[in-house]
């Protein structure tokens, strides 16, 4: 579906771009102003996929009501990648067991993979923009 | 009591400058002194007048400026962690021949004397960085 | 009063909650804050090492960062204190000194 | 081949700066093409005309504004997280209300779209923070 | 090729070595640099970690962030390539990509 | 021996401050940021400590160059702190240890301690700065 946007799409190759989040949300703003990145690169219509891992799967846990430390809830947009068709979401495994979670506790659907897997998908990936 | 507050980090990039303000805000609630609080090392970014964040989040700065109007509160920013970073007065922006300067109302730029001044005076001080 | 200690990192990420604990005099208390307090919960790995430095300290978790995180506090280890900022202050006040543990 | 650079720390407070400097003199020595050099998080705050860092050590920013001159760098400032710490050049400036504008020669403010443009147009993306 | 793993973090400190040997395939490159620099060498509580990983990857560390820290290229672990910025260039354009373990 | 910046002291008791420093240097700037404190501190004729731990002990390490890198070596000011009559430098065995280093590899004499000897010169301070 095109959107108004797309008129700004860079030309070129459609490549494979992964984004991989590896910090909690609020402690630092790495998590939020990645987010903001994978929203501007929607329109770029590249092949995005995207990882939580480490404390990073913290990103997507239900429930964050940041009424009393005066910071921004951004935890609901994570629900709004779908409509921008980033659709490939993984979670690591190992992640989500050292923590005690499991996907009930998160906000979005994500494929669960173990570690290797990941590092092979991460092989076939053209650019990682790590946060 | 007597409380100081040390402040190292930047704000937003991380949670250090909105627990800093939550909790000096709590001990002026429960009736504190806040002494002074000092801003080090990136936390001198917590001054600048120049930043516009979303508006739909929180303004770190306009917080600081808020309670140190409300409170009379001492904001007080590294001059040699500004220069370096560039916050600068008026004054400093003159002595170093810039066009601007961008110090937010409400804090002042000293030396370092005034974070060892606060650990002198005060019955306690809180550090809050990365 | 022995002090109170800070703690502001996740414990799994880096070694600041190990390094905090070893240097914590018998009385002293733990506090954890910001991203420290991922280390207040039930079911993690390294929740045994929390649950046994509670014979020797009081540990308490701000509660505002852990409804923040989407974090529960019925899954707090217990035995582990959740106060507000104002519980924080009080803290402060009542320890000795306090040691930020960055 | 065709590089890009994406500096996510301010200067001074972490090495990342410094080392995505050298790194980027290595590869045009080299003979590369530096496509892009892209600034993000608190890396914006590596394009203020501001700072004064102490005469005996480097000057991060007149480093990168050096670089752009002799190789006609593209530096780019991301316009998102330069207004949320205080970047702002002279039409966001005005656009803003602000007095003045600290943007350092050299630098231009654009939006996260020439990060996804560098990712696309080259060859390899070197990513320097904490 | 497979890819460049970059780790700049002290490996007492934090876990990000541990990370980037986790997601490593065989024959990816580690390159040691800034605070990273300090898995490099012998005698360390992590220097067998960082000789297991030699049977499957190459590891290199940055020779002026060794220097700065006042650490001996001569204390370097057995097949560590010590390299220069311009050597860390050469990594980068041998290797497929580079994932920095920030 | 009274020194001319004396006069700007505060008046008040003396207290006893202990600077703990963790952080490696150059990497980040806290080191550095660190010494500049305790300089300008001495001015103030308080009961001063130095600590270094973790990654700290780095700070002290001999025979940094940091020509390659372009940033200032600032590890020789450490030997001047003897001048500034900040005499109590304490670092931790076990962080030495660890990361394989002596008291031969330090720029200054030290004396080391065990982490619970630590542990109470930490509980006999009254203002601790933690870099």
């Amino acid at each position: 579906m095109a959107e108004p946007w797309e008129d700004d799409e860079v030309d070129g190759p459609v490549r494979k771009f992964m984004y991989v989040n590896r910090r909690a949300p609020y402690g630092t703003i790495y998590a939020l102003e990645s987010l903001e990145v994978v929203l501007i690169a929607a329109a770029f219509e590249q092949d995005v996929s995207l990882v939580f891992m480490d404390d990073g799967v913290y990103q997507i846990k239900k429930e964050q009501n940041t009424d009393a430390i005066g910071v921004k809830n951004f935890s609901p947009t994570y629900r709004a990648l779908e409509g921008y068709d980033v659709e490939k979401l993984y979670v690591e495994k190992e992640s989500l067991e050292s923590r005690g979670l499991t996907t009930d506790d998160l906000i979005v659907p994500v494929q669960v993979v173990e570690n290797d897997q990941l590092a092979e998908l991460m092989e076939e990936q053209e650019v990682i923009l790590s946060f | 009591m007597k409380l100081s507050v040390l402040v190292n980090e930047g704000p937003y990039q991380h949670q250090s400058a909105d627990s800093a303000i939550q909790f000096t805000k709590a001990a002026l609630a429960k009736g504190h002194e806040v002494f002074r609080v000092f801003f080090y090392h990136d936390g001198v970014n917590n001054g600048t007048s120049y930043a516009v964040p979303p508006q739909d989040d929180r303004n770190i700065t306009q917080e600081w400026t808020s309670l140190a109007k409300e409170h009379d509160l001492d904001l007080v920013v590294c001059i040699a962690a500004a220069q370096r970073r560039g916050i600068l007065d008026e004054n400093e922006s003159k002595r170093q021949g810039k066009d601007g300067f961008n110090i937010a109302e409400g804090f002042r730029i000293s030396g370092l004397g005034q974070l060892i001044e606060a650990g002198i005076q005060s019955d306690r001080l809180v550090i809050f960085g990365d | 009063m022995p002090m109170l200690h800070t703690v502001n990192k996740s414990p799994f990420e880096r070694r600041t909650l190990d390094t905090a604990l070893r240097h914590a005099v018998k009385g002293a208390a733990i506090l954890l804050i910001e991203d420290g307090v991922y280390a207040a919960f039930d079911g993690t790995v390294v929740a045994d090492k929390v649950k046994a430095a509670l014979s020797d300290h009081k540990i308490y978790v701000l509660g505002p960062d852990v409804s923040a995180r989407g974090m529960s506090e019925h899954h707090v280890i217990d035995g582990i204190n959740v106060v507000d900022y104002g519980g924080f202050v009080d803290l402060v006040t009542e320890y000795d000194k306090v040691q930020s543990w960055l």
